[in-house]
């Protein structure tokens, strides 16, 4: 119904004072309409997350590090905060590691990266690429970062409940989930499951306004095959998140339910917890929550995973100052990606006991949808060929994700083979595995795009130095803190254990537990190369070089054609485009790049 | 692509005569719906003995009253091709799910209980 | 070859069914680091020789060749090699193809309770003892009706200490949780599969070595989840018939304490 | 600039901006109540056969009161055809017929609310008691001669709260016998009140009343009628919004309203269509 509701108002006469008002304070950063403002906002709140969850894994890494022994410093400041059952002595208790785990990974997946990939930039970029003067529901954007952000708001004030945050992992399996704080209704799991609820419906008000937007506000030319692949990507993205959250809303609204009013969605009859029988009436199926878990939980990887790619090509296209090579293949798998996407979720559930056929149908979808994956891959490599390659901050973390990405999807083929997968299930190699995806990956686009668009957003400049040293560091660190993880997984490591393993090894293989505090280090060292990051990003916003021209980076595409910033309604006259998106190096023009809204 | 001056959300329902008829058409299916209500309930009391035969009934009865209004209240008879591809995803997302997750939880290794009582 | 994969750090298998899942991790893997190898070379190789100082003025079109489809068709053509002649059957085997009676498998039930692990034997009558839920506590996790049911009297139910199983005979062991889902595994064995409650899952294995194995719990059930280790050991046959008979005349609450 | 397309329908597509914005909306509502629903059919298939409460998991049935059902499907059928009736009385510019047809809509849609909170009343003062013996009985309970019901939450008993209020006995009004299939079993000459009967809470293994807690029968009933009808609720309000202060919009910009009120019919019907489905499958399955 909201859909209706906002676009009236968009186009109203609410919506058109902002030409000609200098708007107050309010009405310009927190209720803007504006989709490069809504962009911003999204933009800094998941930044500030994705810090926050960084910080949650540093004590988690601590602690696998030095089984025993207290952080120091901020170990005394936890027990203070959350009370010294939870912190004993500065040590993470159990519980604790277990809660930082899970809101890590919810903060990282749903708080972060996902919002800073689909909220940021896609909203700041998206209207801008395909030429249309804003969203095609402005108030429903606004709407969907409120959302969000009360989300966020509902999550982190779980830290501070009685029992403190969900700690059944961010999968959230039940009945671990439902039993682990059976005296308390209100506990963490269910801050989780309200803040997921919040998330959620954001990202689906944000899905549709994408989709409308993308189908309905192109310019003039801007047909389907001359779109950048950054917004083929968005458009992609946005149908998962469309159709794969809804499922896990519903899940969620079943175990809120469960925990709430001692339901058994998920409950099976004859629980036994703590040596006294559950009273719940059963009947219910644990493997309910798994299967609508992860209908959403593996379309989310390519949520995050899309727009990385996206905003990686349109920085290789820019920096090789040649069109993507096979830009119709890389469109056209990447629908494949996001339908397959939909029918391969039970390849994490292969150890649950599932019957021959049905893990044989999920392992070959599994493999069906690596080959899109490689066409892409490759596309982006061979647009390398024949290039002239320029390594600026932005194109050196792009192609770094190239290999980091490669590594990351590789590896999730010995764990979509479910025979292989029985030795590396939930060990420390599906750790390496996704992280060399999520952290590598998407975060060096996340870092690629920044980089790139920055100038077009603050009208400065970053510093390509701080930049390049950041790169490095990162790089360099990143592979330090995941490889090691393969090498773990390979020993037997489960994941998710706070004593780093000791119980396992101690005694038996003392170099797994020596790469625990080899990883943790390098962790500590990746966040310090963040901060050539943090000081170049804050310094630049004032003091960065000012931009000569509104297309610093020579590029093509529609986003560079607006004034820098571009003002509300983006665009000084409408847009045309008269080519396709890449047309860099085209023979016989006058220079090496000619934008698509230059008229022929 | 084109460049049409012509409304095309204008095509299909703007003369009054034409309205008129589509009322027409509203108030049939407003009958059979009721209709269909009916017998999906008489269907329940009268066929006591086979319960699949009910529910196959109930479910086929339904299915023509969600034709009928899908089609006829949601316009989707005379509906832009954008969103029958629309729908046609979703309807085939939702199969999967609901397939795949009730063959997931029943294609099980040979020999797996479904213990309500602890017995090996 | 999977001698490799001890290079990797993977222990020394266990049982007879792991080498066709060490074969398959290792030729999965060849076949990743032959695309990696081949891929960074290339990108490594590409990135120098078109950087724009070597290259200031890039090609329109860029590559002309037609190599990458034929190294994305024989991506595919090696998976579903991988796939078709190794994960499937090795699958069906591992989940279609229990042991027979003739084989003379050892039964035993495996409870997963927040922390520990718990074995199930059905004593030298080798019947099940009568189970149900309302005996089930935390000493007494299989519910076993000890002072009812005759059967139950010389049921093997092993809390916890290690369990004993004879080297060379196929072991069905049903899998099940009392609490949360927990996960059983053991490295060696190769073997993993998830504890459900309310479900009862059979994996089956032939341990081949004499020794100590490790049972680690590989999903995340609570605070005490990375202490949840067990221990079985694997012993000669005679061994194991004198422990069975032992633990089996002191009955089933024999073990309990 | 002005977004384009608010009212107008994009040539290529042919749609304007709401149409394509509510289409795809509704796209994600029939994988919400499609999840609902699978976890419904997943839930029913694996419960144990039998007749429930002998069986304390077998599937219930014949616990809904069909001939209510029936009438609120009516009710909402109707208000499916009124709210179309309304869009077409705006194409016609009636404006005045568009307003009464409205509110016919909302009305409907509160009276089936109405009607669905009183089946809720009913299946919250209903209890199931199990006794020790195996036996089970259900029926409407009284306690202290008196009877909980669901607009008084914490009146609501179990085992549990009897104890500890030292209640020796309660009474329950027992429900006529049902055969397999859940149909009130019409025995020869028998009287169809609900007859009393006195039960000792130390024979009680098992009270619940008909809530989520006691069967996922209940659990995946409530939350899918609750779901439905917070759809129906939040409709009605848009929809009363368009009658009265939206209509405003009438009068500077007829085809944006007209849009209007065809967006939200859609989300009308949409709601509809669930409840088409919902009502054979949680009354009659
Ligand atoms: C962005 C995120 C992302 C992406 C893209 C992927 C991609 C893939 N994932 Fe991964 N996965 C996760 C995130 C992701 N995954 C997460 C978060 C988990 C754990 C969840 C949890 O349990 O908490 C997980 C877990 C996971 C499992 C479950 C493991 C287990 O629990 O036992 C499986 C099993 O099949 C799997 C498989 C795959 C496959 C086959 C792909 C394929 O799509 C990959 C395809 C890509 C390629 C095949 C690369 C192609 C490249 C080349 C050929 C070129 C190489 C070039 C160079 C090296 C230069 N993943
Ligand atoms: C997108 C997802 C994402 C990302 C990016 C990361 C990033 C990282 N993750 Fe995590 N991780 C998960 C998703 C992610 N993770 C998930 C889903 C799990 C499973 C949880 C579970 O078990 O349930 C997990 C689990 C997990 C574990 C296993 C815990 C266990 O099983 O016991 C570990 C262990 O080392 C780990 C480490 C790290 C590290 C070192 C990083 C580093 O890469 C982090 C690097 C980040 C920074 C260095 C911050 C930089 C900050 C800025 C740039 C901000 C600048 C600010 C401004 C300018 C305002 N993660
Ligand atoms: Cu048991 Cu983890
Ligand atoms: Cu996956």
């Amino acid at each position: 119904m909201q859909a209706t509701d906002t676009h009236a108002h968009a186009h109203g006469h609410k919506g058109h004072s902002h030409d000609h008002h200098e708007p107050g304070f309010f009405s310009k950063y927190i209720f803007s309409t504006d989709h490069k403002v809504i962009g911003v906002q999204y933009g800094v709140a998941s930044l500030i997350f994705l810090f926050f969850g960084f910080l949650l894994v540093l004590a988690m890494r601590f602690q696998l590090a030095n089984p025993g022994k207290p952080i120091p410093v901020v170990g005394a400041l936890l027990e203070k905060l959350l009370g010294s059952d939870m912190a004993p002595g500065g040590n993470l208790s159990g519980d604790l590691y277990n809660s930082f785990g899970a809101m890590h990974g919810t903060i990282m997946v749903f708080l972060a990266i996902v919002p800073i990939l689909f909220g940021a930039f896609g909203n700041y970029v998206t209207p801008l690429q395909i030429g249309a003067p804003d969203m095609a529901f402005p108030r429903l954007n606004m709407a969907s970062f409120h959302v969000y952000f009360i989300g966020g708001v509902v999550m982190f004030a779980s830290f501070f409940t009685p029992g403190g945050t969900a700690r059944s992992g961010w999968t959230s399996y039940s009945p671990l989930a439902s039993v682990t704080d059976l005296a308390n209704h209100f506990d963490g799991q269910t801050y989780w499951l309200i803040g997921m609820v919040f998330l959620i419906t954001s990202s689906l008000l944000g899905s549709v306004n994408f989709i409308a937007t993308i189908i309905q506000l192109r310019c003039r030319g801007m047909s389907w095959m001359r779109m950048p692949f950054f917004v083929w990507a968005q458009f992609v993205t946005a149908f998962l998140l469309l159709l794969a959250f809804p499922p896990l809303e519903a899940a969620g609204l079943m175990q809120l339910m469960d925990n709430l009013f001692g339901s058994s969605f998920f409950l099976p009859q004859g629980l036994v917890v703590n040596g006294t029988a559950l009273a719940v009436s059963g009947g219910g199926s644990p493997l309910l929550w798994q299967h609508l878990f992860w209908f959403l939980g593996h379309p989310e990887v390519y949520v995050l995973i899309l727009p990385a790619i996206g905003i990686v090509s349109e920085v290789i296209a820019n920096n090789t100052r040649k069109p993507l090579w096979g830009y119709k293949s890389m469109v056209y798998s990447a629908m494949s990606v996001g339908f397959l996407s939909f029918i391969v979720w039970a390849h994490h559930m292969y150890l649950t006991g599932m019957g021959t056929k049905v893990a044989t149908f999920f392992q070959t979808t599994t493999m069906m949808i690596s080959i899109p994956s490689v066409i892409i891959l490759t596309a982006l490599f061979i647009s390398l060929w024949g290039g002239s390659i320029r390594f600026n901050a932005a194109s050196l973390f792009a192609l770094s994700f190239l290999p980091m990405f490669g590594i990351g999807g590789l590896t999730g083929l010995p764990l979509g083979f479910n025979a292989s997968d029985i030795y590396l299930h939930d060990s420390y190699y599906v750790i390496g595995h996704f992280h060399y995806v999520v952290a590598p990956g998407t975060m060096f686009a996340v870092f690629a795009g920044i980089y790139y668009w920055f100038p077009k957003i603050t009208g400065r400049m970053m510093n390509e130095t701080l930049g390049k040293l950041h790169w490095a560091g990162s790089l360099f660190f990143m592979n330090c803190v995941f490889a090691p993880m393969f090498i773990q997984g390979f020993k037997g490591m489960s994941r998710r254990m706070y004593d780093g393993g000791t119980t396992y090894f101690e005694g038996v293989d003392p170099t797994a537990l020596s790469l625990n505090k080899m990883i943790t280090m390098c962790a500590v060292g990746l966040g310090v190369a963040q901060l050539p990051f943090i000081i170049n990003f804050f310094s630049s916003i004032f003091v960065g070089k000012k931009v000569s021209s509104d297309n610093p980076w020579d590029a093509t595409t529609l986003e560079w054609a607006t004034p820098t910033p571009p003002p509300h309604g983006n665009f000084a006259s409408e847009p045309v485009a008269y080519r396709g998106p890449y047309e860099y190096s085209v023979p016989g023009a006058k220079s090496d790049f000619t934008p698509q809204s230059e008229k022929p | 692509m084109s460049e049409q001056s012509h409304n095309a959300a204008a095509s299909h329902d703007d003369h009054d005569h034409d309205i008129a008829s589509h009322i027409k058409t509203y108030l049939i299916i407003f009958g059979a719906l009721l209709l269909g209500t009916v017998i999906t309930v008489l269907m329940y009391y009268v066929d006591f003995s086979s319960m699949a035969v009910t529910v196959g009934v109930a479910l086929f009865i339904a299915s023509i009253k969600a034709f009928l209004v899908a089609a006829y209240f949601m316009h989707l008879m005379s509906e832009k091709k954008l969103v029958y591809s629309l729908l046609v995803i979703s309807a085939i997302f939702f199969t999967g799910l609901m397939g795949l997750t009730l063959w997931g939880t029943h294609d099980t290794p040979k020999n797996t209980l479904m213990k309500t009582v602890y017995v090996p | 070859m999977t001698s490799v994969l001890q290079l990797l750090g993977m222990p020394e298998a266990a049982a007879n069914h792991a080498k066709g899942i060490d074969e398959l991790i290792l030729y999965v893997h060849l076949l990743m680091a032959a695309l990696f190898v081949g891929w960074l070379g290339y990108f490594l190789y590409v990135i120098f020789r078109f950087r724009k100082g070597a290259n200031p003025t890039a090609d329109y079109v860029g590559a002309r060749s037609h190599t990458s489809t034929y190294l994305e068709i024989g991506v595919a053509g090696v998976e579903a090699v991988l796939l078709i002649g190794l994960a499937v059957p090795l699958w069906a085997k591992a989940v279609d193809n229990p042991p027979k009676p003739e084989e003379k498998p050892v039964e035993v039930q495996v409870m997963a309770q927040q922390f520990a692990w718990a074995a199930h034997f059905p004593g030298v009558d080798n019947q099940w003892g009568k189970q149900d839920v309302k005996f089930a506590d935390r000493s007494n996790p299989f519910g076993l009706d000890i002072n009812g049911d005759p059967a139950a009297k010389d049921d093997v139910a092993v809390v916890t200490e290690a369990f004993l199983l004879p080297v060379n005979r196929p072991v069905i062991a049903l899998i099940s949780s009392m609490d949360v889902i927990h996960c059983f595994k053991v490295p060696s064995m190769r073997v993993t599969q998830d504890a459900i409650p309310g479900l009862s899952i059979p994996v089956h294995f032939t341990p081949n070595k004499i020794g100590d194995y490790t049972i680690t719990c590989a999903q995340l059930c609570g605070n005490g989840h990375s202490s949840m280790k067990g221990v079985f050991k694997v012993v000669s046959q005679e061994d194991y018939d004198k422990w069975y008979a032992e633990k089996s005349k002191a009955g089933g609450g024999g073990s309990f304490e | 600039m002005e977004i384009p397309y608010t009212y107008k329908a994009r040539p290529d597509t042919g749609l304007y901006n709401a149409k394509v914005g509510i289409w795809l909306f509704l796209a994600s509502e029939i994988m919400l109540f499609g999840a609902l629903f699978s976890a419904y059919i997943l839930l029913r298939v694996s419960a144990p056969d039998g007749f429930w409460p002998d069986v304390a998991l077998a599937w219930p049935r014949g616990l809904l009161n069909i001939p209510i059902g029936t009438f609120n499907t009516a009710v909402l059928i109707t208000s499916s055809v009124t709210v179309v009736l309304a869009w077409a009385a705006l194409k016609m510019n009636n404006f005045a017929r568009f307003r009464w047809l409205m509110v016919v809509t909302v009305l409907c849609a509160f009276a089936f609310l109405g009607i669905k909170s009183f089946e809720y009343n009913d299946k919250f003062s209903h209890y199931v008691v199990r006794l020790k013996d195996g036996k089970a009985v259900t029926g409407h309970l009284e306690v202290n001669g008196k009877h909980p019901g669901f607009w008084n939450f914490a009146d609501q008993w179990n085992l549990g709260r009897l104890e500890a209020e030292k209640v020796e006995h309660i009474e329950i009004a027992v429900d006529p016998a049902r055969d397999i299939h859940g149909h009130v079993k019409h025995v020869e000459g028998a009287s169809h009140d609900h007859a009393k009967q006195k039960i000792a809470t130390s024979d009680i293994a098992f009270l619940g009343s008909y809530t989520p807690a006691t069967h996922p029968f209940f659990a995946v009933y409530f939350l899918i009628t609750a779901l439905h009808g917070l759809h129906v609720l939040g409709g009605a309000l848009v929809l009363a919004y368009f009658a009265f202060p939206g209509a405003k919009m009438w009068k500077t910009n007829p085809e944006q309203f007209t849009n209007r009120i065809e967006v939200g019919g859609l989300f009308w019907h949409f709601v509809d269509l669930v409840w088409i489905f919902l009502f054979p499958v949680v009354y009659l399955l």
